[in-house]
Order: C-alpha cells, then structure tokens, then sequence
C-alpha cells in the first residue's frame, strides 16, 4: 500500500476495514470453516456497497474508480481482506465485473448490475489442470460454434465461489483465439466438484463443462477475440492476490511484534534478542519490498504500462515466496502456540498459502520472468 | 534361562526367527512420517490397545527391554542387540507408537534416578505395556524455557501439593502415568528450585484437554494440575535439585528413535519418506521438468545427510568423542530439513497445494503439510535453542545474557500481565 | 541569467538539447554492474582525467550542482531538476565515477556543517571537476564501529596534529581532498570525543597504500597519517561533536546514487545488469532448460524488486513519513540481493565459473564475482548492522547491549592485543 | 572425517599435514600464484614419497591402503590438502593410479610407476564442454580403431595440471561403450590450451585431441568395455573432491571462530553477539554433516555399495552447496579485510569455489539423485 493516499482512498479503506472487523471477527471466521459457502451472502451485498465490485467497473457501466487507477484503489481493499483474512469471492467478482464492464459492444447489462450490487455473485473460470493452465496461451477448454449456439467442452479448475455463483465467466479456447463466454452455473452439462482448500472460508469447485450450449450471445466480446482481454483479467488478479497476501504479511508481521515485545524469555523480552532481532528486520524488509512491488505492479497495469506483464510476475513470485517465508518465520517465533487452531496467526498463513499456489506458484512466474527478460533481449 | 549374555548374532537370528513366525505383517508406510492425524478417538484408543498387546507380545517372547537391567524385568543386553531385534522387525507390526515418550524419556529417567521402589514397581508394568508415560515438561507460559516452570509442589509432611499446567503432552488422554518438572522454591535462582515427580495421570486434581492443531490434529494436550497429591515416595531424584534429573531427561528427549531403550523397525524411516518426492513430481506430470528434478533431489539430499549425520553424532558421544550436548547438531539439522523438505513437497504440489480433492492422491494434503511446516523446527526444543546450546555449550561462545540466573524465581521479570493473545482482535 | 527557478519541463528539454548537441554518446554499459577492476594505472587516471573534463562541460554548461546553492556555483534548482538531468543522459558519457563519494557524501556534508569560507573555497572547485574527494571514515581495527575511530587528532594552538590509520577508500590516490573524522577526546564516552576535518590527500604526512583485493582489484586504499597538520580552520562542525555529522555522512553516504547531488544517467543499472543473466543462460546452453530459466526469473525479480524498493522507501524519507534511518531497508535488501544474484551467475556459468578462457565471453570470471560476492554486504556498513539499525531504530526493538557506551573511551575493553593475522600458518 | 583413525590413518594425516605446513605456508601459496605448473615438482616427488598417489592402486602392483578402504585412506590426505589449499594434481593423479592399477590384464607398468614415485604425473581427461559433458554416459571424444591404431578425436576441458603430465588417461566412446586410452601429451596432434581458474595454484587446459593416432596397447583395459571404470573413477574423483572441500570448510570454520573471539566490536567479543553465533551453530552443523555425507560416500565406494553412487551425488550436491555458503559466510564475518589477497581465507573460499564447479556443479548432482530415486522406485 503506498504510504499517501488520498482523502477518498483513505475511507474507502478505512470503511472497509471497520466493516470487515465488526462482521468477520475471528470467532465468526472459525465460524465459517463449517459454513457451504465460507460467506454469508448478506456480509457480501452489504460489502458491495462499500464498493467492493465497482472500482474496475468504468463509470458509464455503474462503476467507478477513486484516483482513475481503478486497480490501485482496489489493493486498498485486498489489503485489507489479507489483514482479516476476510471471506469472499473478491478476486474472482472483481475480474468478472472487469470483464463484463469492458465488453464492446455493451451487453450482459443485467448480470453486471447484479454483480455490483452484490446481489449475485460471477465466478471466473480460467486455470485448468495442466502444467500451461495458468497461463492464456495454455488454455484448452473448447469453445467452438454450432449454428446459433456457442459449445464449451473442457473442466477447469480450482474455480472459487462457484456453487455460490449465477453465472460462470468461462475462458477458453476458440481455434488460435481465446472467447470469453457467461456461462448460467445451472446451465445443462455444467457439474460442480467441490474441492478442500488449506484456506478457512475461500471455496474452490472443480467445474465440468460437457457439451454446454448456449445462445451466441453468452459470448462476451469478441469469438475468438478475448485473447487480449483474458491476459488483462489475469494480470488484475494477480495484484489483487499479491495485494490481499501482503495485508496479511503486514497484519502478521505486525503481531509477532506485539508477540516478541511482551514474550518474555529466561527474564528477557523476545525482542531483545538478536537473532530474532535480524530476522524481524530481514522480514520488515521483505514486507517493504512487497508493498513496492505490488503498487509499481499496480500502478504499470492501471497506466497500461509496457513493463506491466513483467512487473506482474515479479510482484506474484516475490510475494508468494517472501510471503511463505515470512508467515511460517512468525509461525516460528511464535513457538508451538503458533501451530494451534485457537490462534490467529494461521488464518494468514493460510491465505498467504492460499494465494502462492494459485494462478501459477512463484516457480512458474520465475519462468515467466526470465520469458518476458529474453523476448525483451531478442527485440 | 540362558547363562551369560548371548551373543549379537544368535540373538538377531532368534529375533528374525521369532518376528517371521509370531509377528503380524505390517505395511511399513504404516508406520511413516507424522504419525496420522485424521483417526477418531475411538480409531486412537484401538490403536493403543493394539500396541499395548504388541508390547505384551515382545515381552512374553522375551524381547522387551533389551538393554533393561534384567533385575527389572529386562534382557540386560546391549545397544547392539537392540539394533539387531530393530533389524529383525522389518515388514512386521511392532508398538511403534507408545515408545516415545515412554520407553524414552521417561523409562530412562526411571532406570537413572528412579529408587530400588520405584524401578521395580513401574519398570516390569512398562516393559508389559501396562503403563504408558508422558512427560510434563514444558507450560504454557514457558516456551524454550524448561527450566523457568511454574507449576508448584507444596511439601505438606510426607506428601506434596502441586499445582498448575503442564501443555505439549502427545496422548496424555490414553496414558497411564507421567513424569513431571515442578517448582519446589521460589527463592532460589531457577535452575535450583525445580524438583521431579511421578503421578498417575487419571485422577480428579487432573483434567486433560486435547488441543486441536491447525491441521486438525489433536495429538497434543494440555493438562490442568489443581491440588494434585503426590505422597514424597513418588519424588524422583533429590529436593530442589530437579534440574539435575531435567538435563538428562532433556537428552533423552533429543535421542528420540536412536535411544537404545526404543524398540522400531529400522527399516522404517521417521522422517517423509524420499521415494514419495519423485512420486509428487511424477503425479504432477513433472518428472521429466529439471527443476521438478531438482527439487526431489534436494530433498532426497536433506533426508540422506539428516540420517548420515544422525549416525555420526550419535557415535561420536558414545565414544565418547563428543558430549552428550552434540546431540543438539542433527537436531538442528533435521528441523531445518523438515521444514524444507515439507515446503518442497508442497512446490510440487503445485496449485494443487492449495486446493485438491481426494483425487489428487499424493498430491493432496501438501498444503496442509506445508502450513504446519515448523513442526519440526518448534518440537523438542525449538532449533533456536539448538543453535544456543552449539553456540555455547559445544563452540564455547560467551553465554547469552540471562535475566534470570542469579535471581530468586520469584523475582525475574516475567513480561506483561496481560500475556499477549494472539488475536487479530478489532 | 534566468530570473526566477526555470521550470522542470524546459529545464529538461535544454538538458536534452545540449546533450545531444555536446555530449559524446557512450555505451551504457560502459557504466553497468560494478566498476571494471583490470585497468592499469595509466589507463584508470587517464579515465579520471577524462571524467574531470566531463565535469568542466557539465559545469560550463551550466548543468553541474543543480541542487547546489547559486552562491558556490550551483544552479539552486530541486531533486526534481536533477532527476531531469539524469533522465537526459541515457546514451551519453558523464563523469560517473567521480560522483560517489565526492558529491555524495562529501559535497553533501561541506554543505550542510561547512563554514561559509570553507564552502566558497571547495564547493565550486568541486563542481568544475578540480576537486575530487574521499572520505577517512572506516579504520582497520574499527569494522562496523565508525565511532570507534582511534585516529587521533590533537590541539596545538588553532592547528591539530593528526596521526593514525583509514581504510577502504575508494581511489584515494587519484583524488585531491578528504573528510575525516578523528579523535579529539578520549576521557569521553565514544560517540563524544569525535571531530571531524579537511585536509589535502596529498602531503607528506600521509602515506597511500592501495590494497590488493582477492580478485586483483586495487579500487581501494588505505592511508597512514603521521603527525598531519590540519588548520582549526579546516575543522568542519564543533570540537568534539563529530558524531553529529557522523551520523549525516553516514546517511548521505546510504543514499548513493539516489542522492539530489549526484549527477547519474537514470538509464544505467548500478547493479548487475539484468538483461546479462539470460545472456548467461543463453552462452551455456541452457535457455531452454526450466531450472536455468527459474535462475534468470529470480535475477531479475530481485533486481527489479530492489529497485522498487529503493523508490519506495526514498520517497517515504522525502515525504518524511519514514525516518533517515529507514535507508537500511534498501540498503540490507542490496547487500543480499547483490550476493544472491552473483551467486545465480556463477552456477549458470556451471563448469565454466572454475575455469575458462578468454573465448568464454560472458561465462568468463563470473567465479572471480562469486569470489567477491559479499562485496555487497560488507561494503558502506555490512548488512548486520543494517539489521540492527532495522530492528532498532525502526522496529524500536531493545538496543544491543554495547560495552562501550557510557565509559571513557580509552577504557573500552579492545580484545586481545595480539589482534588476529588471519593467517593459515603452521 | 571420521572420528576414530587407526594408528596408521593418524601417522599417514599427520606425516601430510606437517610437510604440507613447511613445504607450502600460504606465502609459497601466494608466490605459486606467478608459477606455470602452480607447484615445484619436487614437491610433488617427495609428497609422493608419502603416499599421495599409492593408496587407491592395490599391493601387488605397488601400492596399498591402511585399512583396506583405499579411498577412505585417501580422503584423509585430500582433507589436508584442503586445510592447507595446497597445491598439485592430487585428484587427477589418483584417478590415474586406480585406473591402471585396476588395468586386467596387466599393462603400462612403467607409467603406473612414475606416477607411484611421484617422477612422472598423469592427469585424467574426462570432462567436456556439453551439458552432459559430466557424466560418462554423455562423453562424445571419440575413440575408434583403425587396424593396428587406436584414433581419438575430440576435445576435453577443464583437464588439470595438462601441461605437466606425460601422459593423460582420456576417457572416450567408442560406439555404445567407453574406452579409456593412455596417450602421451607429447603426441602428434594433441594441443594445450591453459585455462584461467578460481584457484590460486590448480592450473587448467583445454585438451585437444585431433586424429591422435596410438598403437592398439595404449588402450587402458578393455576397448568399449570402460564404462564400469569410468564411472568408478568418477565416483572416487567426486569423493575426494568433497573430502578437500570439507577439509578447507574445517579450516576457514576454525580461522573465523577465532577471529568472532578476538575481534571486539562495540566493546564486546564477535563470539558474544546471538546472531553470529547462530550461524556459528549452522556452520557447524554444516561442518559436521560434510564430514559424516562425505566419509559415509567413501565407505560405500569402498564397500562396492549399491548406494554408493547415489551417497556420492549426495556428497558432491550437499558439499558442493553448502561448502560454497559456508565459507561466503566466513568471509562475510570477517568483513572487508576477508576480501583483500593479503588474507587467507580466500585460498580456502578459492578451493571450495572450484571443487564446487568441476565434475558437475550441485544442481547436476540434485538431478542425479532425483534419477537415482526414480530408477530405485522403478526397479
């Protein structure tokens, strides 16, 4: 989170914030870990208001953002979501939204209104089993033409909220071009599997699509056409989890401090000692570093910027490694108590977890770095 | 009756003979890793009776206790035939799960300080699988910090009050008896005011709550002492001179499966088995990816030196070339290796490591795994502490700085009142 | 003569105009990753004279100091203006080298504690090249501990007699003046008795050793100061209260390159040029191979990563939300990120990091840069105690108890008087 | 090292140990740095005299071990050699020995010799350039029969000490299988070309062999059936290696306890502060683990064990990489004075920096072992 915000990003954080801590204190979040959905829907349409659907939504579609840097605004939100571990379909309605709210021709008016009012819930399907799966190029889920119907044949996979949501935005794969299609969940040929996940409240579905037939118009923008549009929305989420997985380094960083100041040891704070001193500061650093990141990530995919690809990936390998390591270092410090279900530290640690392996592992953005580094070289 | 120690090799082919014709088959994976966590309590109690039978089993056939001074119910044998019957238990069930801390610490403890009473009445009823043990060791308040417990022992004529709570116990709930660090003056410096004592488990001063992990698991408890008795006959060891018993008992802790008191298949590895690395990067369609190589051999790497060096240290202080605080090295080096090779398994796993279904066979549950990666490094003396005692105890370096050692107990700083709750709170 | 501060915009077009007009145009990696280390001496002060005469351009031009006072020379322009002028440089020569640690610290600290005499003597001398300096700061004895100086400077009626030793400049011998700070008092604690003071580097009284470092380069110097003569004059800030701009030098000193005084062509990587890691891959073959491209992608993220890093926290001092002191942050995130990188050349050099020929091209010597690392950590205050400044003054974490702290100076325990050789020997 | 040595193990280390001490202190080191060969060759003779290259070449054709684990005997010398940094073919001469020590039937008596009395040195082309350049099943020089001629072709890199041996063992294909061929340095068509190295006295060429043409007798054992050999060859190299490395590991370890005892800084001893001392304590553990891989790998070669191949990967990855850690981590506890050449510490980070590159650098030795695991799980 950048250190200066404005008037209006400050209570639009701050709001947000107050609300997520009177609704999804810790108790209700242990709650929840029994709950189908892992939310309540009325805690998410009341969250809307707050504008948590609109701010990649231009203002002419019902949206609209603070700073015009739609997504910079949006951090402010997934950061504090990562400080609550706060339940959801965050990411995935925001991409929705984003994708319906740029579609051009407009269509689908209904459906986005719906979403921005948090009424009803759209889930983004895009990652796929395969080793390419994360990747746009890598989709293989088809989607071809039959007369006046759109066909969708494929499975996808860890697909969040989708038992809670009306509609599925699918991406998949039309001959050399990816298309975009709005898929009813209760569509014929559309089963859900429901998945575990290391995460509280955040549910994943496996979705099969088999012969799944709708009308041309569930296509959203152009047959063939999204593939600029697909690279876009993943480009979004990725800093939006990168931004939700720092609040959480910030919050736990933050109450290991506490820990270690009022932790006393053979007569002596913890924070006195300086072993532990030197990683506080390598952690202090990594978490600086993340919220640089994040923001330089932000601000070149809000400006369209030509070194927002790279920016991106740098921002989720370094998160989602430094993250890891810096949550299970406060695991660490915290001792054996730190392991327990009654503490808190966990619920960060799983969404820091959470969000490293989806949307490609550090490992794999590693890769793409060095990709985007050697195309970069040969032009 | 034989006359005189038998020989290592006769008393193997013995041990073979007999684990081939009385000792059921058992798949060894049963007995990998972390133990499971996912069974229900009764599931655990069955389990726990078979062991006990398993027990009474090796002690009729005469192969319990091996190197137990036979007065006690024991072979009288040596290490090395403990290592030999270990040889001989491959691919059969033996009690792997009620050794420790049974047979090591506590039996240790029993066999090095107990009274002629003491030893004679427990030793025979372990060696049965009458009596399993814990150790209340560490308290809430206490972390690394063994030796600053507040729980108390009050001397009332011949028998003590104690009170207080005791935490990180593993089974407490299906034990028997325990042995227990309690403080017996408070105006004295720490280290000189804690005295040992043995108790039954199961009696009204004392309830038992089971502590749930972040995983799920439910193996450790936390126990509350409150007017506990404990007649003067169950001391162990001198007044107020506890710590002497707890330093040793801290060794045997660390020894874990290498204590020659421990019974378990050496065939059986304690740690995540190697071979199942490349089968994550085999489910993950990686085995062909260098890097996916490279991961599974580094992991495979870790676990060969941890065994190695485990190996070499362990000779090393029965050679005494070393002393007893090197067994603070392969320690050190198996936490870190855990964490690592946990974190490793969970990189293969891939997206898969955050979510999964029961189809994803080895694949699933990485994640969880992963989350609970510090286990090792936070267990049985947090690798901080290992990393002191190398320091200090084995490289000599200048001791830290304690606040607490020339003090009475009553009068070292104990941090805020308001003990932090780790909550995220508002 | 422009009435009034010129705007940025047009600043930054004649910036643009001239240099394309009158600068020679120079390959960027004429400036990348650190300093080439196998220049002669005849060669290194020919690129030392030729960089004072880039300096002489810049100034008659009317672009040197653009954040220096108009009344010694500079243009009294913002860190703005100089961005601008950074920004106008991609492409060209300028006088890289002399920048560090002549304008930053030194030019930086003249400015802020120099008397108005000793400002209008140096400053402009600085600006028009004639002046190069360096800074007598770390001692061979004194390591991390800047306010341990044992250089002592002693009174004599309005001059002070110097004597004693410095370490790790960077090309003293080719440069003209220095800072130092010396010991002027040694009945008070450390941080009390310190002065500090300016004199010419090239005099009888000091000797200029250049020290040969592992991988045979002679960048640095160290200097023998035997009864110098320095003028009261030539004193910069109060007797005794040395620390003061102590503390200041060694913040400007942090700032490097980011410094509004230092004139740097914002194109040119300081660090380990990025695009060169998939270079590497690409010479040994391996930019096909996963576990190369892992290598490459964590490169450059780190690269990337600091840079960002060191936007955000100078922006956060600037802004004055965060103090001085959080110039560790970037500076501990370097210092490790340096190493690590150079690390990840070496091992895509592979075999070729032991042993190569000339005909290796860029695989070649990066086991020399491997060799040295931790040049990264150790140089301009080692990552330790950027650690502490992190934990302590930021995080507000207890101070690390110092034995040096509330004593006389001369009473501070120094170790054995046998200092180490660090010699193999017998 | 292992803890207990017999009487003559000790006697064998010492009698090294001191003639190392007065033959090469570090200032002959440093001097050697300007010498071609990077050691006299009297010192080699009357090292030889010592025992340095008779330990892995059975009784009967001259040599003998302690204790009947030749390569066991060995390591010990190789961990003087790396306590001391000194210099000399010690590896590559070895390799020789056991090779034609081994041969069966008997030949080249008279080279095995002078390499025994230490009058001549043989040194061991085995690497090439490609990838695979590492392993023998990825050697390329090829090695073919012509009537009564044995031709080789193909080039070899880095070899050692090239320039001062009369002979090089040169390990080849010869169609599906290995030869391994003794050819004089002096022959027509083989060329030199000196190599840089990170070492101060270890000196490298490039070996060229163009259709080098020798009588058949120079085959060393049988032709195309080497491949056994060669690999053993590589697995006593690979062990030595390690065994040098973790010797100078020992000594830059002892040099920076010292120096944390000595050094004062803010009035307090180096060795007082948590931090160093931690990784005081890691270092040790490192230290230790180096000792127990590394003997535990000689053993099983010895033994002919059937997890000798993958105890050697193991050896040569761990030693390789935290070796290289380690004495980084020396230097940087000793700050800038452990960068200057004036220094020693750099003679051992020097050592253990080039162990670490040749004859597969960790990351070959880590995909090793993960093939070792695989074939044992497919066996």
């Amino acid at each position: 989170m950048q250190f200066e915000l404005t008037e209006d990003q400050r209570s639009l954080r701050e709001t947000t914030a107050r609300y997520l801590s009177n609704t999804v204190p810790v108790d209700q979040l242990r709650k929840l870990r029994e709950h189908p959905a892992g939310y309540e829907e009325e805690y998410w349409r009341q969250g809307a208001e707050l504008g948590w659907t609109s701010l990649l939504v231009p203002e002419e579609r019902g949206g609209g953002s603070l700073s015009g840097g739609g997504l910079g605004d949006a951090t402010l939100l997934a950061h504090e979501f990562g400080r609550h571990a706060a339940p959801g379909p965050f990411v995935p309605c925001n991409i929705a939204a984003a994708a319906l709210g740029a579609e051009d021709p407009v269509g689908h008016g209904q459906p986005l209104c719906d979403l921005l009012a948090g009424s009803a819930v759209i889930s983004w399907c895009f990652s796929e089993a395969s080793p390419q799966g994360h990747r746009p190029e890598g989709l293989s889920l088809d989607v071809s033409v039959d007369g006046a119907e759109v066909v969708l044949d494929g499975v996808k996979r860890p697909v969040e909220s989708a038992a809670q949501a009306g509609h599925l935005l699918v991406s998949g794969r039309t001959g050399g071009g990816l298309t975009q299609v709005l898929v009813p969940t209760d569509a014929p040929g559309v089963t859900l599997e429901p998945m575990q996940s290391v995460d509280l409240t955040r549910r994943f579905w496996v979705v099969r699509l088999a012969n799944v037939r709708l009308p041309l118009d569930a296509v959203v923008g152009e047959l063939g056409g999204a593939g600029a549009q697909v690279e876009h929305q993943l480009r979004l989420a990725l800093v939006l989890l990168a931004a939700e997985s720092v609040g959480a380094m910030e919050r736990a960083f933050d109450m290991t401090v506490e820990w270690a100041f009022d932790r006393y040891s053979f007569g002596r704070p913890l924070a006195s000692y300086q072993e532990l001193k030197h990683r506080f500061a390598d952690m202090k650093t990594w978490l600086e570093a993340g919220h640089a990141v994040t923001d330089s990530a932000a601000a070149a995919v809000d400006a369209g910027a030509t070194d927002a690809a790279e920016l991106v990936s740098v921002a989720a390998a370094f998160v989602g490694e430094y993250g890891g390591e810096m949550l299970q270092d406060c695991v660490q410090i915290h001792g054996g108590i730190g392991l327990t279900y009654e503490h808190d530290l966990h619920l960060l640690l799983r969404r820091v977890t959470l969000n490293r392996a989806i949307l490609g592992t550090p490992s794999l953005h590693r890769r793409r770095i060095a990709e985007l580094l050697v195309e970069q070289e040969e032009r | 009756m034989r006359n005189g120690p038998e020989d290592v090799t006769s008393f193997s082919n013995r041990a073979r003979a007999w684990a081939t014709a009385d000792l059921p088959e058992a798949d060894p994976s049963l007995y990998e890793g972390a133990f499971r966590t996912n069974l229900t309590e009764e599931q655990e109690s069955a389990e726990i009776e078979r062991e006990r039978q398993l027990q009474r089993m090796f002690y009729e056939a005469g192969f319990a206790g091996v190197c137990v001074p036979r007065e006690y119910g024991g072979l009288g044998l040596t290490p090395d035939h403990q290592r030999a019957l270990n040889g001989a238990l491959a691919g059969y069930e033996f009690p792997a799960r009620i050794q420790v801390p049974t047979f090591s610490p506590c039996l240790a403890i029993l066999l090095e300080f107990g009274t002629e009473e003491q030893k004679r009445t427990h030793v025979p009823a372990i060696l049965r699988g009458e009596e399993l043990w814990m150790q209340l060791l560490s308290e809430p308040g206490g972390g690394s910090d063994v030796a600053g417990a507040l729980t108390s022992a009050v001397r009332d004529g011949d028998q003590w009050m104690l009170n207080g709570s005791k935490i990180w116990t593993t089974g407490a709930w299906w034990s028997d008896w325990s042995l227990c660090l309690a403080r017996t003056n408070w105006d004295v410096p720490k280290h000189r005011g804690l005295t040992v004592f043995i108790l039954p488990l199961h009696q009204p001063g004392i309830e038992i709550h089971r502590i749930e992990m972040l995983n799920g698991s439910r193996e450790f408890c936390q126990e509350f002492l409150t007017d506990v008795i404990v007649p003067d006959s169950d001391r162990i060891g001198e007044v107020d001179k506890g710590w002497t018993v707890g330093v040793r008992w801290m060794f045997h802790e660390r020894l874990l499966y290498e204590s020659p008191l421990v019974t378990f298949a050496s065939s059986v590895s304690t740690t995540f088995a190697s071979a199942s690395y490349s089968a994550l990067a085999r489910a993950a369609g990686r085995l062909d990816d260098p890097s996916a190589q490279e991961l599974v051999g580094e992991a495979r790497m870790l676990d060969v030196v941890a065994g190695r060096l485990q190996q070499r240290i362990g000779r090393g202080i029965g050679a005494k070339v070393l002393s007893d605080q090197a067994a603070a090295i392969p320690r050190l080096f198996k936490g870190t290796t855990s964490a690592r090779t946990r974190t490793i398994a969970f990189e293969l796993a891939g997206t898969t490591g955050g979510s999964w279904t029961a189809a994803d066979g080895v694949l699933a549950e990485r994640g969880l795994d992963y989350l609970m990666r510090q286990t090792g490094c936070i267990g049985g003396g947090t690798t901080e502490m290992a990393r002191n005692v190398i320091s200090e105890r084995i490289l000599g370096m200048p001791r830290e700085r304690s606040l607490d050692r020339e003090v009475p107990f009553r009068d070292v700083p104990r941090g805020p009142s308001s003990s932090p709750t780790g909550r995220l709170g508002g």
